[in-house]
């Protein structure tokens, strides 16, 4: 059993939406041992199926936080057990660069976490997947407008009104410019 | 001018399986059909159904009607894992004539129903998941899926009773086998057994008829004393580099008469075939009926080799066999499959300290009296201790040695238990000693194999129920003074509720099997992947036993985990039948997931071509530009993913495919609603 | 843990069925007692297993079994004597020295215990320690013994001399210097052990 | 010169002291610098965890934080006593991994003004100390009267290597390492199957019955393969073994007079110095008989004790007299079970 | 779209948030601008002739025929003036990065209004300001309230407000790219020849810059990052990243005629992403990692130190149209409240934003 609370509280806390990069070959195949083996973790993650880690592309990554992913976590075989000999050496790389490029864009390095997990270790990815949860849980919604975010509690600068509504400044630029 | 509709481009059929209560009873399969089928409208979702079994035959006839009547031109199933029932499914599609990668499978029990216990949490979830195979599907193209010949040559690793029964198979029927076997002889564990439980048939005679087979047999050829050092390409046409270790001995001239084995000066305690209690020479052949015919003279434990001089196996050697030059050598074969039957080795009894193997003399191991206990072996089937002359007058025999322990393996070892029973029995009929077992539980579910267990019964044996603490020499209560110089073996006797010392002559360890040493290396080396335990994975542990989760290579025996001989024999039976099947066909389709180079957009930069480790990229200087050999590509995406100017792309898993898998997940939050997008981030290219 | 269970599996009405998460709670860590599988290692391997009234084992599985007053009477854990021979050979890694503990603070706790010695002989050590920071060999014998074996004391009487005599024992005990805040320290602990 | 924070536990000062006097003389020829730390208090014993767990760790804990505090580069604490060893040791890996017991303790600890960090400490035993760090070998070279002849028997006790909550040793159960520190003083050590079997800890004290069988035992066995005297690192099993071996022999109508001395007061005699600097002679059993066997001197044994007679080296029984053709035995690497 | 016009074709040209660099690019055709401006009717350029917006709003919608809007959106009438030229123009094209991806004013958006304010008003190297005098939206001076407009929480490119009908890359964009693209253009509205396809880049290639890089190059291992000014001795003819220089030619889009990597320097990227990708840092650090000759964490981190700034190495002049278009802090402070009824909320789940504005950007 995982450490880490299983069940979504829906009484509108904060739930943090996860998404998971999975290789197909070991932490994908993690995901359904958890699945057969019963294993419970937080219904906050969903998974993407790559061929490989080293398909992870960081664009995947990016959109995925541009869309409200509070946290993205990116699973592979272990070094030395890749499908694919070392791809996931490439992931890894990546990942490091990533991280920082991101880091400086803001994102705490808790919101993009690497774990690796052979096909074996259901019950490791689970109990890693619970860690990353209440650890995104504590830090709260990530700024990109998120599937777990909450408008109401935004800031407060009022965006200028688009199309159609004539924009407030032109009688006024009218002026100043006559 | 520049506002293209943004209409849903594809007619999407959504089903979602409520498989019985396996998902329906922690998702709300109605709700998410409902939600599937008005929320994502937008996306060209145009029919959403839910059924008990979408896997059955009318789930599946449901699919066929809607692409005919409704003309879908895309498919999602919401079931179980792609690896459960993709195919299935993919089938369906094409049957009613739509291209059966246009059908997108996602997993809500897996990775969802048996995974979560919030049913609205795990309902909100399915929708995600739902809406990421959707979004995912639309950009999904007609792909035609990868045709490779298949070799009709099978390369067969390990050479003992369940690589023995897959290379027959093959090669009765007429294809090629490359048979390997690290030892000098094929036969394995089982060539050094005595009887075999239940039936208490002698191994050798069992065994022997077939390991000549495989020696005389025209379509196997017996690579012994021999590694497979490297496996490359994939199913279907695999290159497998195999080391011969130097024999010293001319397999040609050699005819097996054994005088360099009798006239070899240097005697060595034989590790390996006699479990370590008995001797073997340096110049050797493993036992009588060892196949190859041919010795082999063991280059560290050889005068010769060691201070220069001897020689004496060649100076007897009849047909001047014997040639110190021989040096290692390499072939390199092509197989279109493998079947691993590397077996195991025997747990290491020393770890456990307090039984004293290796401290005490008169503690042995299954496989020590496995020999002494063979009419062929050290003692000449005399059961003694280890002084070599002493029959013992009592005995324990401890099982679960090094297995069902954390401290060593937590797996049961499966065959302990029977052969315990088999060791109390074999002993009875060579002594009169008496016989304890110690057992945590008798696991004897096999054909007869619980009447054997009434049987040892029968004959006397004594069972306690009790893990034993410690096997000791020391005397621990004044009452045992008599016993100095004796084995006691500590244990609570778990059904009397008390503790006892019950002083033996003998001890047998039932010693657990484990993968060889180096499991771990092996599967790296042929591509597969090893449970933590280092036993093979099968590609599904009920429905597809012998498969691995890489095409073209299976695995038999013991190497899947720790199995008794009939079973061994089943697996191998089963990897070679599954391996006819192919050749049969000469063909196989394979995934059509592979990249390919947009020549237009390709600059050049040579990014990608350090990063196939199967070098299917190659760079042509003269137009500047790399290109992918899609016979090599494995399709892992590495290069998709590294190109910097997005000019590589990849069927099965493009950048869009992805990419739109992503929004759909993120569709919805974690309670179900539609996300809110950031205002300053609406629409952000997906 | 429902009522009719009770009932049904016809146990006397004073079974706990939570008894043993009472005592993995009284344990620091895991202490992986509902993974014994009762091979009986540790009742096996027990230098003092003779003198119990129940084998290691078969307390465990009393405890499962809800038992409470009968395991909390038991002197299994007072013969306990932590050589943790159990422990490193324990098949399923159960934390069995400390599960002792755990049973035994619990019967001290309810002033359960079989016998008075043991309790008596640790409150006796305890006490010194209290007062003075450190043990206080001299003392404590004398005190135990005076209690509990009257009988031993001639006998131990020379060895006794003999160790005075060469000076390794200690007629004053020794204190340390900071007393005061050593029992604010054990005082606050007590305070705490008795919370939830 | 290595310096070691040091907590030298009650019993150095009492019962042990020749443990106290022979360390205090081996430790400079070792290169051990211990270090005392500031006002220590008990390890609580094994009493504490019976009946207040959390005093129990709060007590050992305080001894945690008071090292955790001491100026010396030195993060190691030292104890000579096993259970000493075993409670601090013990104490610094649960804080360290439960958490909830780190927050009571500490809660604890507060009110005397104190505070631990777990893991800023690491627990050894001296014993460890000697055989990881300073090494057989190196004693050897110091060696100048080899205690050739003196047949002698390791005894462990059980705390060193189990529960070994650090994993500093690799055989839990018959380790060879003192045999190795033992030969390298230049004695004969005898194969003593019980090296690691329990001396009855307070069993002595609240229940004789079996307190006393098991120290018999120990006895017998030691008897049984001729040895001259008991080896120990333990004040606890010194004075089960020492202090009741009178009344083990009345119980059990034996005759036993084997002198059990510290591994440090050997070391130092092997080192050439004079018995009583190591506290020798002050053990209830003398090991005179046993010492004058190689000629060395102890002191006239205190008041009110009667002089051992020693061991009567009674031939241990001849194991099965072998003949025949001997099946080999499964190799045992030399040092297997020697920890990292 | 009507294709053919029988007038003259109608020019207007734009500078929002800018530097004015790509109207002198489009001045620099020389001799060529006379062609163009024989061949069309210039309506509207403030950079180089007077101009009223009040004229402009006077024109019927779809009057300009062509308009070269080139800066990025940062005020109020930044976005007034894109809504309008959108509605008064047949064809409007994001000329330049600015307009098509921020460029170096996107970089602003790493730092949140105040932080803006506080640097480029606040006392600094090079602004005295005792009296920390901020510009505000409205003023009340004697002769009546005034107003200027407001400065926007974030740069947003021009496609991100406005639909756009083809874009020009480039800081600046080449003057002979530039020629080629106007005669295309006016060669499609003329009639006299094909239009490009709606939504298309011209005046660049579909590939990068390596493309057109005539150093030599062989398959790469970096074993580390260096700086060019801190290479001795660069070899003049190999590949820069070979060298160790973070060259951003291989995810930049070709069509400068890799005229920095010619003169011994880096490429910077300021022609953008190659044809249909989504995230030009993705591609390019993504590319970068790939090659890093190194499998130990540790070591792979030794070799990235070697670029100081990762965001601005990556996104010099893309951070206003990549995926996450800003920094965090920006996103937060200025996360505006949606206005009700606004196009965000109403947009059912899943489905496409209804915004046209997005179709270019969707590549749809």
């Amino acid at each position: 059993m995982s450490a880490h609370p299983v069940a979504a509280p829906l009484d509108g806390a904060f739930e943090p939406v996860i998404l998971g990069f999975t290789c197909n070959w070991c932490s994908y195949r993690a995901a359904d041992l958890a699945g057969t083996a019963r294993i419970k973790y937080p219904p906050n993650v969903r998974l993407v199926r790559l061929m490989c880690s080293g398909r992870l592309d960081p664009a995947f990554v990016l959109s995925a936080f541009a869309q409200g992913a509070d946290a993205v976590i990116v699973s592979g075989c272990w070094p030395g057990e890749c499908h694919y000999q070392v791809q996931n050496l490439k992931a890894l790389k990546r990942f490091q660069l990533l991280r920082r490029v991101v880091a400086g864009l803001g994102i705490e390095p808790t919101r993009l976490q690497l774990v690796w997990a052979s096909a074996a270790e259901g019950q490791r990815l689970a109990n890693e997947i619970g860690r990353i949860t209440e650890e995104v849980r504590a830090l709260g919604p990530l700024g990109w407008g998120g599937a777990g975010a909450d408008p109401a509690v935004a800031g407060t600068t009022v965006l200028p009104v688009r199309e159609g509504a004539p924009p407030p400044a032109e009688r006024d630029l009218a002026e100043v410019t006559a | 001018m520049n506002t293209q509709p943004v209409g849903p481009r594809e007619k999407v059929g959504v089903y979602i399986c409520h498989c019985g209560s396996n998902i329906a009873g922690t998702v709300d399969v109605e709700a998410v059909r409902d939600w599937a089928a008005e929320n994502l409208a937008g996306h060209g979702v145009v029919i959403a159904r839910d059924n008990k079994f979408m896997c059955s035959s009318t789930g599946q006839e449901l699919i066929e009607k809607d692409i005919e009547e409704l003309g879908l031109s895309r498919v999602v199933v919401a079931a179980c894992s792609p690896h459960m029932h993709e195919k299935t499914f993919r089938g369906a599609c094409a049957r009613a004539g739509l291209n059966p990668y246009l059908c997108e499978l996602v997993s809500i029990r897996e990775q969802v129903s048996w995974v979560h216990s919030d049913k609205a949490a795990a309902t909100a979830k399915a929708k995600a998941v739902v809406a990421g195979g959707v979004f995912r599907v639309e950009e999904h193209a007609p792909l035609e899926p990868i045709r490779v010949p298949i070799n009709p040559a099978t390369l067969v690793v390990g050479g003992g009773i369940a690589g023995i029964t897959a290379a027959l198979e093959l090669a009765d029927a007429g294809f090629p086998v490359h048979m390997v076997e690290r030892e000098p002889s094929i036969g394995g564990h089982m060539a050094m057994f005595d009887k075999t439980f239940p039936t208490l048939d002698c191994a050798a005679c069992i065994l022997t008829p077939k390991m000549n087979e495989v020696g005389m047999h025209p379509n196997v050829t017996l690579h012994t004393w021999s590694e497979v050092t490297d496996l490359s390409g994939y199913v279907g046409s695999f290159t497998a580099t195999i080391k011969h270790r130097a024999r010293y001995i001319n397999a040609d001239l050699c005819t097996g008469c054994g005088i360099c084995q009798e006239k070899c000066p240097v005697k060595v305690v034989d590790q390996v075939y006699e479990a370590g209690i008995g001797y073997r020479k340096s110049a050797y052949m493993p036992f009588p009926q060892a196949v190859p015919k041919v010795p082999v003279i063991d280059g560290p434990n050889c005068t010769y080799f060691s201070k220069g001089t001897c020689k004496a196996c060649e100076k007897f050697c009849p047909t001047g066999a014997i040639d110190f030059t021989q040096q290692d050598d390499e072939v390199k074969v092509e197989v279109g499959n493998v079947v691993l039957a590397t077996g195991f080795e025997l747990f290491d009894s020393r770890r456990v300290e307090q039984y004293g193997y290796g401290r005490l003399p008169n503690v042995f191991t299954s496989l020590e009296f496995e020999r002494m206990s063979n009419a062929a072996g050290p003692t000449n089937g005399r059961i003694v201790l280890r002084d070599g002359v002493t029959e013992p007058k009592s005995v324990g025999i401890i099982h679960c040695v090094g297995s069902r322990d954390r401290n060593y393996n937590s797996f049961c070892s499966a065959i302990c238990c029977m052969q315990s029973l088999k060791f109390a029995h074999l002993i009875g009929e060579h002594t009169d000693a008496t016989v304890h077992n110690f057992y945590i539980d008798v696991r004897a579910p096999g054909k007869a194999f619980d009447e054997f267990y009434q049987r040892v019964l029968e004959e006397g044996t004594i069972f306690v129920r009790g893990r034993v603490a410690e096997v000791t020499d020391a005397l621990r209560l004044p009452d045992e003074a008599d016993q100095d110089g004796r084995l006691i073996v500590q244990v609570e006797d778990s059904l009397a509720g008390m503790q006892r010392r019950i002083p033996v002559d003998m001890v047998i360890l039932s010693a657990g099997l484990e993968p060889p040493h180096d499991a771990k290396e092996t599967a790296h080396r042929f591509g597969i992947s090893c449970s933590s335990d280092g036993w093979v994975i099968e590609r599904h542990p009920k429905l597809d036993p012998v498969a691995t989760m890489t095409d073209g290579i299976f695995a038999a025996g013991c190497a899947l985990g720790p199995r008794d001989i009939p079973s061994s024999v089943a697996n191998g039976a089963a990897a070679a039948a599954r391996i006819l099947g192919r050749i049969q066909q000469k063909e196989m389709s394979l995934e059509p997931v592979r990249a390919s180079v947009d020549e237009s957009r390709c600059s050049g930069c040579r990014i990608c071509n350090d990063l196939c480790p199967y070098n299917a990229i190659l760079f042509h200087e003269d137009q500047m530009v790399s290109e992918v050999n899609a016979a090599l590509c494995q399709g892992c995406g590495t290069c998709v993913a590294a190109c910097p100017a997005g000019a590589m792309s990849g069927t099965g898993f493009s950048d869009a495919q992805v990419m739109a898998q992503i929004e759909g997940l993120l569709s919805v939050t974690a309670t179900g609603e539609p996300r809110v997008p950031h205002p300053l981030l609406e629409g952000v290219p997906a | 843990m429902t009522e009719p269970a009770q009932v049904l599996d016809g146990s006397p009405p004073d079974v706990d069925h939570d008894f043993i998460h009472e005592v993995m709670a009284a344990v620091p860590g895991d202490s992986r007692l509902q993974m014994c599988i009762q091979c009986g290692t540790c009742g096996g391997s027990c230098p003092s297993a003779a003198d119990m009234d129940h084998t290691p084992r078969h307390l465990f599985a009393m405890v499962r079994a809800g038992a409470r007053d009968k395991v909390l009477r038991s002197n299994t854990p007072w013969m306990c004597v932590s050589c943790y021979y159990c422990s490193v050979r324990c098949p399923q890694e159960v934390h069995i020295p400390d599960v002792m503990y755990g049973l035994k603070s619990i019967a001290a706790r309810e002033g359960r215990s079989p016998s008075s010695a043991a309790p008596d002989f640790s409150r006796t050590f305890m006490s010194a320690v209290h007062r003075f920071g450190r043990s206080y060999e001299m003392g404590l014998v004398a005190r135990h013994y005076l209690r509990h074996f009257p009988l031993r004391i001639p006998g131990m009487a020379p060895a006794g001399m003999g160790m005075l005599a060469s000076g390794r024992m200690d007629i004053r005990p020794h204190r340390i210097r900071d007393v005061k805040g050593l029992q604010a320290i054990l005082a606050k602990a007590k305070e705490l052990e008795t919370l939830p | 010169m290595k310096e070691f924070l040091y907590y030298p536990g009650c019993s150095m000062s009492g019962t042990a002291k020749g443990y106290n006097d022979s360390l205090e003389a081996i430790a400079g020829p070792l290169g051990i610098d211990l270090h005392e730390v500031n006002d220590w208090s008990c390890c609580g014993a094994s009493e504490y965890f019976s009946i207040g767990p959390l005093r129990g760790y709060a007590l050992v804990a305080r001894n945690l934080a008071i090292a955790e505090r001491e100026p010396s580069e030195s993060r190691t604490l030292v104890a000579p006593c096993s259970l000493c060893y075993v409670n601090l040791a013990k104490t610094n890996k649960y804080v360290r991994t439960d958490t909830a017991l780190a927050g009571k303790v500490n809660e604890a600890l507060g009110a005397a003004g104190l505070s631990y960090t777990p893991g800023s400490v690491e627990v050894r035993h001296l014993f460890e100390i000697v055989i990881h760090d300073v090494g057989a070998d190196a004693v050897r070279e110091k060696v100048v009267r080899p205690l050739r002849g003196l047949k002698i028997a390791p005894y462990l006790g059980c705390l060193v290597t189990r529960p070994d909550p650090e994993k500093r040793w690799k055989a839990k159960e018959h380790p060879r390492e003192f045999d190795r520190l033992l030969e390298a003083l230049g004695a004969e050590v005898i194969d003593y199957p019980l090296r690691t079997d329990c001396c009855g800890g307070h069993l002595s004290q609240i229940s004789p019955g079996m307190g006393l069988e098991m120290i018999r035992r120990l006895l017998d066995s030691a008897e049984r393969r001729g040895a001259d005297l008991l080896a120990t690192i333990c004040p606890m099993c010194q004075m089960n073994i020492d202090l009741y071996q009178a009344e083990v022999n009345r119980r059990f109508k034996t005759d036993f007079k084997i002198p059990i001395l510290f591994f440090t007061q050997l070391v130092g005699l092997a080192f050439g110095m004079d018995a009583k600097s190591l506290g020798i002679g002050s053990e209830v059993i003398s090991s005179r008989h046993a010492l004058a066997k190689i000629g060395i001197e102890v002191p006239e044994p205190p008041e009110g004790e009667p002089v051992a007679a020693g061991a009567p080296a009674e031939k241990p029984r001849a194991p099965r007299a072998r003949k025949g053709p001997e099946l080999p035995m499964p190799h045992m690497p030399k040092d297997e079970g020697v920890g990292p | 779209m009507s294709a053919i016009i029988a007038t003259k074709p109608r020019l207007a040209m734009y500078w929002a948030a800018s530097c004015g660099g790509c109207d002198i690019a489009v001045l620099n055709l020389h001799e060529k601008i006379l062609d163009v401006a024989a061949a069309v009717e210039i309506v509207f350029w403030p950079a180089v002739m007077d101009a009223k917006y009040h004229d402009v709003e006077a024109m019927p919608d779809g009057y300009i025929d062509v308009c070269l809007f080139s800066g990025g959106i940062r005020s109020s009438e930044n976005e007034e003036l894109a809504h309008l030229l959108r509605r008064k123009s047949k064809v409007l094209i994001a000329f330049g990065s600015c307009a098509n991806e921020g460029c170096i004013p996107g970089l602003a958006n790493l730092s949140t209004v105040p932080e803006i304010f506080a640097a480029s008003y606040g006392d600094g190297n090079s602004t005295v300001n005792p009296d920390g005098v901020l510009p505000v939206p409205s003023w009340a001076a004697p002769q009546g309230e005034l107003h200027i407009p407001a400065f926007l929480p974030v740069l947003r490119t021009l496609d991100q407000v406005v639909p756009v009908d083809y874009s020009v890359p480039g800081c600046p964009p080449e003057s002979p790219r530039i020629a080629e693209a106007l005669t295309a253009l006016l060669a499609g509205l003329t009639g006299t020849g094909p239009l490009p396809p709606s939504g298309s880049v011209v005046g660049a290639g579909v590939s990068t810059v390596c493309d057109e890089c005539t150093r030599t190059r062989n398959v790469k291992k970096i074993e580390r990052f260096v700086r060019i000014q801190e290479v001795p001795a660069l070899d003049p003819t190999l590949c820069l990243l070979e060298q160790g220089i973070p060259c951003n030619g291989p995810a930049t889009r070709d069509g400068c005629g890799a005229l920095c990597p010619a003169a011994g320097a880096q490429c910077i990227g300021c022609y953008g992403a190659a044809d249909g990708v989504v995230d030009y840092g993705a591609r390019l650090m993504s590319a970068f990692a790939s090659v890093v000759e190194a499998d130990e964490p540790e070591e792979i981190d030794r070799i990235l130190d070697g670029i100081p700034d990762p965001v601005g190495q990556m996104y010099r002049f893309s951070l206003a149209r990549s995926l996450l278009r800003g920094s965090r802090t920006v996103l937060e402070a200025d996360r505006p409240v949606v206005p009700p009824g606004s196009a965000a909320a109403a947009a059912p789940v899943g489905a496409a934003s209804p915004e046209p504005a997005l179709a270019g950007a969707r590549g749809r």
